[in-house]
């Protein structure tokens, strides 16, 4: 299958994953938007999201199957964006499912929610095809918005509104930034396409133009903002531990892999030319990251901070392959957002699941000897938090994840040794936080007041099982995932050769 | 005339980085972001002088966007306010640590 | 003998089956604790055990048949089997053995039952999920000594860990939380790096187009690494080992985790993790990085790390109260002599530190099973609260003090075996570090027979000892084959010299020490 | 190196591992009897109940170095007959019966030995040991003269004790266990004594010293008897410590640890080299621990707590007499090293001396022996150190002889009078102490003469056993001071013949010394007023048989033991005997290194010879008659009335405070610097709390300085973003 993105016909073919998402959210924002918020019609938007992102899975797996491809335009059509699209859409499945469970527990009942979510997953697989910076533009905002709402989706809770406000204040702040620097690159090369912004670069020999530089400074501020990278990091904690935890697991996987999904493409389609430039910048927010991440997360008493965390310490390892920047970063990274996104909501189902209602602050001394009345659900935590340690066997993927890193990172022709010591001495920091929530869990008595955890409903059951099994078996038979990480790495696509070549004028 | 435009567009950037560094209020410091996404306008629209077209496409994008982004963000400051009574942000310090 | 494991290819399954059996055995007993869930303790408990029995002792008895199996003499590696694993990063399945690994896997498959004896009636808590992480663990610690690709090691390596941390941290005593994070942390720490330094190592064999090698037998042969660079490298598997074993002054971890540990987990902690160490010298870090390791700074640094971890374990360990404590600080000071031996480079010394492995193993693993029976009867291991029990406990006298004196190296036991050949070949390079080395024969002394006086001898002052039962039938029959081990292995240690001697003497070569004696006598001038 | 085919092989010899074999089973056997008793008590047996501990304090009756009355504790049956061990009758039988065994295979050997002519030991190898690489340790046995001697000496001596150790310890809790024991003993140190290497012969050297530890502390539940009993095993240990050294040197300059290759490599040495030299002193220092011999000789007094029979046999007559059989087994290395070898001859020396001053002192029975026995191996070692091996073994030969006869004498009073103290229930009293003794004499009139056999023996006076041994070292001593390889080294800054006159006059000192307190010794204990309390004194009585028997053999060797080894002045003046048979009997073994160490030196002549045997037979009675005439057992006073001693005599009365010394200059010190300095400073301090939790609090303090930071505030959030874009920016503006 080769789409001719220059026709209409074409461009709508080869959004036609993205197309039937919209439209069935679209079809399920009208269904829950027309009577009064209930408990059925909840789980009936929600059970319905679910099929919309069912049949969107299949679109994309019958489009990567098919090997779809495209001329040049505005789009991408190749295998990085299907494995992205589906690291974004099984995220979502594992949200929705979550919510579903959860959203009453927490006392609301918006089946909005779980639309919003779908528009959030639809924004990031336009950014994951964004060929375009406006259709980059276009992406983040999309998934933005959508969070930004859902977020703030409780509105009985006044952490969750917090949390919208200054995730909304600061995200569009950042976008501020963003959008700035895409103006200056604009204004630099003349061009927003990514591929032909890459030619101008070669052809004009741009590497230090000024403007090129510092819009690229500012577009990196607003990537850096999105996944939570030090010191851009700062609304995460708060944000993560104010939104619904469906959300927070959401924003943890599915946000943080579109932002890098995007700044992959973006960087091999059109900034692989100014390496020089940004390696080190991104060596430090790396370095700063991995340790400023690690060292605060050990000072967390709430499991959904300690999460949030650890969250922007995976940010911070990504950005190691990243700065490894070579194709074998990208497979890194698809392979590294799968087992994240696996032991992200295997661990946040469980925090969900633990959640009591009406009680907003989960700490981690909720879990103290929750193995000698739920073992599994201790268990099933245990290798999330072994899996996001990257331990290998017991943690499943998490550890051939973090292989994965290191060794597209020592592997790079840049010297990244020490970043790569860098990032197994923080994982040892790591280590105190994981394995404290394994010892209190495993090792301390269970409290004679401590309440019995309610039991895991059949769809969380279903996240935490599959996730946690997949981790496993992942661990221990990982060619598979690394095949589909290696075919599906970012490429720099074919392009015809630019048409109007314009020298840029501003220098 | 370019270079004047640009510079007029940073400067508005500028200034709207210092009202969202500076002001408390939350519905100000949201208008400072607009005055900011504004700035960007107008440096897309300078550029478009040069380039053609592209930049003022993105003009009616970021116009569009900013637009949806107002309407949300409007309605959680609102939701916030029902909370707190107060927009200050000096108040919303409920999530720290 | 040879014919019969030839005819049902004895040699081509048993390695994968001795990974696997143990796995299959914690299935079973997790299975097994679903359904007895509900019923009361003691059913629990015994099912437990006997199932870990019985899959313990499968795994042994299959295993011994290895002793006999396989070719010492011979280069390649023996009862080898290689699987496609992760064939995109050159990761194998890869494993096989040597005269060396030979040894400790048997080491690790006769002990281990004798653990589950051990444990027998000391864990009551949990059994089935105990015996189930000691199986996983078995798997790992195997694992290791057979593993010939460096990432398998790694795997196998860490896999360890995570049971150990739990045992160590569920089934310890008082400040289990603080000795079982200190244990993780530490190990982590060394075998960390050591994972750089693999992910570097691989990528270096690989060349810059194919995909990385991890194969043992081909890294250590193409390595030609700058000599900074192996320096960093060998380094890094330096720390990891070195934590492991534990050196001076990586050894901290070491006294909490024993003392905090059940019986099991210090016996398995004392008699074969810590081997792990010494093994990954032998097996990895030297062949690896030979000249960074014979580069006079570097070998002249470990020796004395190694000294003074002999002297200093063996000092502090005369003023423990505990006795946990004082044989974990013994055990700083036996593995010393390992370090010292292994990089003496001579045949001597090498094989003298591969029996001290073996002796310390079976000695250490014998006291701590000892102590665990007097803590069963008095849960407490200070010293000061016992005295005279010899006379309550005549049995336990006895097999203590002859434990003890194997510990101590006495002639006739083997820990002198072991002791004696690491001197008498340290000597012949490192005279200095083997004559400070041999006067812990004398602190050795003090310790445990100082340790020994307060404990079976000195007037039985304290009532609370005056009822104390001897040792039952099981604890005599644990015990028995221990101290079998250790007279046989003090008066005919040739069977195990002989299957050690090829793999031994490969190494000191590789490492350009001195394989053989060449003696000549240069007339002194007075 | 092999010959073709020994002499021997074809004999008796080919079952000379049958010699350590016996014992080995007699251990097996009383070791498992032993064991099975105290796991499975029977019904109504006291010994293990659950309460043999009070039974074991029972055993302890029969002798005890300290208050009679340790074990109060038990008062309720202490006077109920004791029992004897339900095992005690088969106990009887093996553990005696392997002994006699023994010597009886030892004597066919010897047999067997004089029978051919042997120039080179007959060894039997066993099996490989420990073969790795070039090094080839085998178990093998050696039969030579100097070991056939050794042999016949322990399984002899060692019998006789086994037979006295019947009587003695019969009442004993632990009496298979005693006789384990033992036999394990007479098991090690027929090991050390015919070890073909010296790898075998450590094995015997610290199985012996193990053997003593546990006989030391036999009665456990007394602490200082354990502390004893460890004491030594540590303070030997520092010997061996020096002899794995030697082995260690040995090992890397000749490649072999083997007697036979060793004798023949030895040549590869330059005489007086650093090497060899060094090889002696440490090998030397396993002697001196072994052997108690300054400063290493804490431990033997301290041993006296174990029971009589055992200081007889192991503290007196063959364990403590390994360094000086080791010496002599080295001696072709030895006899390489005039340094060594003098400094050999010093401490001996000095050692035979200065415990001779303290002997004079003591008056616990076993203590004045016990010192006694380290002047005599004092002697000894001069005897090896100036290269007179044959004199240095002789008088090893002798010294057995009288100095059990002294112990089991020494035991046989001990056992009567705590006998006496125990029918009288008096326990405050110390049945060991010689102020409660005195006019013993006509109580126990045989061990009275037999003791007085060994006393003359051991003072000198001919034609006693010791009178022999003792000239024939002096008398060498001053040869070689006359002229050797010996007196033309130097030690100290001192010409060797200095040095050795000066051991010389030592000897001689020592010897009257010796003189003085056995004869105050036998003064004390047998003669004058008896001061054992008027309650116990009819309870005073001569030992059974079974343990004077053993005593009237050992007189008689006392006596006669001379004979092995007359000097030749003497032959030639009366033909009373064979001259010399023992030197002969040595010749193939120390022959060469003897001759080696004389050098080309001048003999002494015949005159000074003579003259020198006057001096010191003279000595010998000077000292007798002046402790005849200045001491008074009639003024004595019992202990519990005595005063304490003052000045010079306090000090000797507490040895020179050398424990002491020892306590604060290295035990102490080194138990305080490991206890705060290494472990509550490095250890605990350093590593674990500053650099472990130290970096794990400092992380916890930067993760709570860091969530500080996180304010919650927006504004806050904002600035960062600010300022890490501009930080941003200026890192690419610095490339552009």
């Amino acid at each position: 299958m080769i789409f001719d993105l220059s026709v209409p016909g074409g461009l709508m073919g080869a959004l036609v994953p993205d197309i039937i998402l919209m439209v069935g959210a679209m079809v399920l924002m009208l269904v829950a938007a027309w009577g009064p918020e209930s408990a059925s019609r909840q789980r009936t938007v929600g059970f319905g999201s679910l099929a919309v992102l069912a049949v969107t899975i299949i679109a994309v797996l019958v489009y990567a199957g098919q090997g779809a491809t495209a001329g040049p335009g505005i789009i991408a059509v190749d295998g990085f964006r299907w494995a992205s699209d589906l690291v974004f859409l099984i995220g979502a499945a594992a949200t929705i499912g979550i919510g579903i469970e959860s959203n009453p527990r927490d006392r609301f009942l918006s089946a909005e929610s779980h639309v919003l979510v779908l528009f959030a997953t639809a924004g990031m697989m336009i950014l994951a095809a964004a060929r375009d910076l406006m259709i980059v533009f276009l992406g983040v905002e999309l998934m933005s918005i959508a969070v930004y709402v859902l977020v703030g989706i409780n509105r009985s809770s006044v952490r969750s509104a917090e949390a919208a406000l200054k995730y909304f204040l600061l995200g569009a702040f950042s976008t501020g930034f963003l959008l700035y620097g895409i103006a200056l690159i604009y204004g630099a090369t003349g061009t927003t396409s990514l591929p032909v912004i890459g030619e101008r670069i070669a052809h004009f020999a741009l590497g230090g133009h000024g403007m090129l530089l510092i819009g690229v400074g500012l577009l990196l501020v607003g990537f850096a903002f999105k996944i939570a990278a030090v010191p851009f990091h700062m609304w995460a904690p708060d944000v993560y531990e104010g939104a619904p935890t469906p959300i927070t697991a959401y924003m943890a996987a599915a946000v943080k892999a579109a932002a890098f999904a995007m700044f992959f493409r973006l960087w091999i389609e059109s900034f692989t030319l100014i390496d020089g430039a940004w390696l080190a910048p991104i060596w430090w927010i790396a370095a700063a990251t991995m340790v400023a991440g690690n060292v605060i997360a050990i000072a967390q008493r709430n499991i959904k901070r300690m999460l949030a965390y650890s969250s922007i310490v995976h940010g911070g390892y990504l950005l190691v392959a990243v700065v490894a920047g070579t194709s074998l970063g990208s497979a890194a990274f698809l392979f590294y957002a799968v087992a994240y996104s696996l032991a992200t909501f295997g661990a946040f189902a469980v925090v969900s699941a633990m959640t009591r209602p009406g009680v907003h602050a989960t700490l981690i001394s909720d879990y103290d000897g929750l193995w000698t009345t739920r073992p599994w659900l201790a268990v099933g935590f245990g290798v999330c938090m072994l899996a996001l340690l990257g331990f290998p066997i017991f943690g499943g993927a998490g550890f051939f994840a973090k292989w994965y890193v290191l060794q597209a990172a020592i592997a790079s022709n840049n010297d990244l040794l020490p970043l790569a010591v860098i990032l197994v001495l923080t994982s040892l920091v790591s280590a105190g936080y994981y394995l404290h929530v394994v010892r209190v869990m495993f090792m301390r008595p269970r409290p004679e007041n401590a309440p019995e955890p309610a039991p895991l409903a059949p769809l969380t059951r279903i996240v935490l099982v599959g996730s946690v099994t997949l981790l496993l078996a992942l661990g221990l038979f990982p060619q598979p995932l690394i095949s589909w990480a290696r075919t599906n790495a970012a490429v720099t696509a074919p392009e015809a050769r630019d048409p109007f070549p314009i020298a840029p004028t501003l220098r | 005339m370019l270079a004047e435009s640009l510079a007029l567009s940073a400067a508005l950037f500028t200034i709207g980085v210092i009202g969202v560094l500076t002001r408390r209020n939350a519905i100000i410091v949201f208008m400072c972001v607009e005055l900011m996404l504004n700035a960007v306008n107008l440096s897309f629209v300078a550029l478009s002088r040069v380039y053609g077209a592209t930049g003022q496409v993105f003009v009616i994008f970021v116009m569009t966007v900013a637009a949806a982004e107002a309407a949300v963000g409007l309605a959680i400051i609102i939701s916030i306010f029902r909370h707190k009574k107060s927009v200050n942000l000096e108040d919303i310090n409920l999530l720290r640590g | 003998m040879q014919s019969i494991f030839d005819a049902i290819g004895y040699n081509s399954w048993i390695l994968t089956l001795l990974l696997v059996l143990p796995i299959v055995g914690a299935g079973v007993l997790i299975a097994q604790a679903q359904r007895h869930s509900s019923s009361d303790g003691a059913a629990t408990m015994s099912s437990a055990r006997r199932t870990a029995l019985l899959f313990f002792g499968v795994e042994c008895l299959v295993s011994i048949g290895l002793w006999w199996s396989v070719d010492y003499e011979s280069t390649a590696w023996q009862a080898a089997v290689t699987l496609p694993w992760i064939e995109s990063w050159g990761i194998f399945f890869r494993i096989g053995v040597d005269g060396i690994a030979v040894v400790l896997i048997l080491l690790t498959t006769c002990l281990m039952p004798l653990t589950v004896l051990g444990s027998w009636t000391s864990i009551r808590e949990k059994p089935h999920a105990f015996y189930a992480l000691l199986l996983v663990l078995t798997t790992g610690m195997l694992g290791v000594f057979m593993s010939l690709d460096l990432v398998l090691f790694y795997v196998f390596w860490e896999l360890m860990l995570v049971p150990m941390y739990l045992i160590i941290g569920i089934w310890g005593g008082k400040r289990r939380l603080y000795a079982s994070l200190k244990f993780f942390l530490f190990t982590m720490l060394g075998s960390l790096l050591m994972l750089v330094a693999i992910v570097y190592i691989g990528i270096e064999a690989g060349g810059l187009n194919g995909p990385p090698i991890f194969d043992y037998d081909v890294v250590t042969t193409t390595g030609a690494y700058s000599y900074n660079t192996a320096l960093w490298l060998f380094g890094a598997f330096f720390l990891a080992f070195a934590v492991k074993v534990p050196m001076f002054p990586f050894h901290t971890w070491l006294p909490d985790a024993h003392v905090e540990a059940p019986t099991a987990g210090s016996v398995v902690l004392a008699s074969i993790m810590l081997k792990m160490g010494t093994f990954g010298f032998v097996r990895f870090a030297l062949p690896l990085f030979p000249y960074a390791a014979t580069h006079p700074a570097v070998k002249s640094a470990v020796i004395t790390l190694a000294v003074v971890g002999i002297v200093y374990g063996a000092l502090v360990s005369m003023v423990q109260p505990d006795f946990k404590k004082l044989v974990a600080y013994s055990s700083v000071s036996h593995m010393g002599f390992v370090i010292l031996g292994i990089f003496a480079f001579t045949t001597q010394s090498v094989q003298g530190a591969l029996m001290v492995n073996i002796n310390h193993g079976i000695s250490t693993g014998a006291l701590f099973l000892l102590i665990g029976m007097i803590y069963e009867r008095r849960h407490t291991r200070m010293i000061a609260d016992f005295g005279g029990i010899a006379k309550v406990m005549p049995i336990f006298a006895v097999m203590l003090t002859i434990v003890a004196l194997s510990s101590i190296g006495v002639p006739g036991t083997n820990g002198f075996v072991g002791e004696f050949l690491v001197l008498i070949g340290a000597f012949r390079t490192e005279p200095i570090a083997a004559v400070i080395a041999a006067t812990v024969i004398i602190f050795a002394a003090v310790y445990l027979l100082w340790a020994l006086q307060r404990i079976i001898y000195n007037p039985l002052s304290k009532p609370e000892n005056a009822a104390l039962k001897d040792l039952n039938w099981r604890e005599i029959g644990l015990l028995v084959p221990l101290i079998a081990a250790i007279f046989w292995l003090g008066l005919y240690p040739a069977p195990v010299l002989n299957r050690t001697h090829a793999a031994a003497n490969r190494l000191v070569e590789r490492m350009g020490g001195m394989p053989e004696a060449n003696i000549t006598v240069v007339p002194e001038r007075r | 190196m092999m010959q073709s085919v020994h002499p021997l092989a074809e004999t008796v010899a080919r079952f000379v591992w049958w010699l350590p074999a016996l014992p080995l089973i007699g251990f097996v056997i009383n070791g498992a009897l032993s064991i099975y008793a105290s796991a499975k008590p029977g019904p109504a047996d006291p010994s293990a109940n659950g309460h043999d501990g009070s039974n074991i304090g029972h055993g302890s009756h029969a002798t005890d170095e300290g208050n009679h009355g340790h074990d109060d504790g038990d008062g309720h049956d202490d006077h109920a007959p004791t029992p004897r061990h339900r095992f005690a009758g088969i106990t009887s039988i093996v553990g005696p019966g392997v002994l006699v065994l023994t010597f009886g295979l030892a004597i066919a050997l010897f047999v067997a030995m004089r029978g051919v002519e042997m120039h080179e030991p007959f060894v039997s190898t066993l099996f490989a040991w420990m073969p790795v690489g070039d090094l080839h340790i085998n178990a093998a046995l050696q039969l030579d003269g100097l070991s056939m001697v050794m042999v016949l000496v322990i399984t002899g001596v060692g019998m006789l004790i086994h037979v006295f150790s019947v009587g003695y310890m019969q009442d004993d809790a632990g009496y298979p266990r005693y006789f384990a024991y033992l036999n394990l003993f007479v098991f090690f140190m027929l090991l050390l004594v015919l070890g073909a290497n010296y790898v075998v012969t450590f094995v015997g050297w610290e199985g012996v010293g193990l053997c003593s530890y546990l006989l030391i502390g036999f009665w456990f539940s007394e602490k200082a008897n354990a502390d004893a009993g460890k004491k030594a095993f540590v303070v030997n240990r520092i010997g061996d410590f020096g002899f794995m050294v030697a082995m260690f040197m040995l090992f890397a300059h000749l490649g072999t640890l083997d007697y036979a290759t060793i004798a023949e490599r030895a040549g590869q040495f330059a005489p007086g080299g650093v090497v060899v030299t060094a090889i002696c002193l440490f090998l030397f220092l396993g002697c001196v621990g072994k052997s108690a011999q300054i400063p290493l000789f804490v431990w033997l007094p301290d041993a006296m707590a174990g029971p009589t029979p055992v200081s007889a046999l192991i503290h007196a007559a063959t364990m403590v007499t390994a360094g000086v059989f080791l010496i002599a087994r080295s001696a072709s290395l030895f006899s390489l090293a005039p340094v060594a070898s003098l400094t050999v001859a010093l401490v001996g020396g000095v050692t035979a001396l200065f415990a001779a001053t303290i002997g004079l002192k003591q008056w616990d029975i076993k203590k004045v022996l016990a010192y006694s026995t380290i002047s005599q191996l004092g002697y000894m070692f001069v005897g090896v150190g100036v290269g007179a091996y044959t004199a240095g073994i002789f008088h090893l030969v002798t010294h057995a002889f009288f100095k059990a006869l002294l112990f089991l004498g020494a035991g046989s009073v001990i056992y009567a009078m705590h006998k006496a103290y125990h029918a009288t229930r008096n326990h405050s009293d110390d049945a060991q102490d010689m102020r409660n003794m005195g006019g013993l004499k006509k109580f126990m009139p045989v061990t009275w003469t037999l003791m007085w056999i060994a006393t003359l023996a051991i003072a000198g006076v001919p034609p006693f056993a010791g009178f022999f041994s003792k000239d024939e070292i002096l008398g060498a001593t001053f040869a070689r001071a006359h002229g050797s390889t010996l007196a033309d080294a130097s030690l100290l800054g001192m010409s060797g013949s200095t040095v050795l006159y000066i051991v010389w006059v030592f000897g001689l000192a020592a010897a009257l010394l010796t003189a003085i307190y056995m004869t105050r010794m036998m003064l004390y204990t047998f003669h004058g007023p008896n001061r054992t309390g008027d309650d116990a004194r009819p309870h005073l009585a001569e030992a059974p048989w079974v343990m004077t028997g053993p005593l009237l053999v050992l007189g008689v060797l006392s006596a006669i033991g001379g004979w092995l080894n007359l000097p030749g002045v003497i032959t030639d003046l009366a033909p009373i005997g064979p001259t010399a048979s023992l030197e002969h009997w040595l010749e193939p073994v120390v022959g060469e290194a003897t001759a080696r160490v004389a050098g080309g030196g001048a003999h002494v002549a015949v005159s000074t010879e003579a003259l020198l045997i006057g001096l010191a037979v003279a000595i010998a009675i000077a000292g007798m008659a002046i402790a005849w005439a200045r001491l008074k057992p009639s003024a004595l006073v019992a202990k519990s009335a005595a005063a304490p001693a003052t000045g010079i005599q306090r000090v000797l009365e507490n040895k020179w405070y050398v424990d002491e010394a020892y306590d604060a200059a290295i035990v102490k010190p080194t138990f305080a610097v490991s206890k705060s300095v290494l472990w509550g400073g490095v250890d605990v301090g350093l590593i674990d709390t500053l650099l472990v939790n130290g970096s794990a609090a400092l992380t916890r303090f930067f993760g709570w300085m860091g969530s500080q930071l996180q304010s919650g505030r927006v504004g806050t959030y904002a600035w960062l973003i600010v300022i890490g874009a501009v930080l941003l920016l200026r890192a690419f503006a610095r490339v552009a």
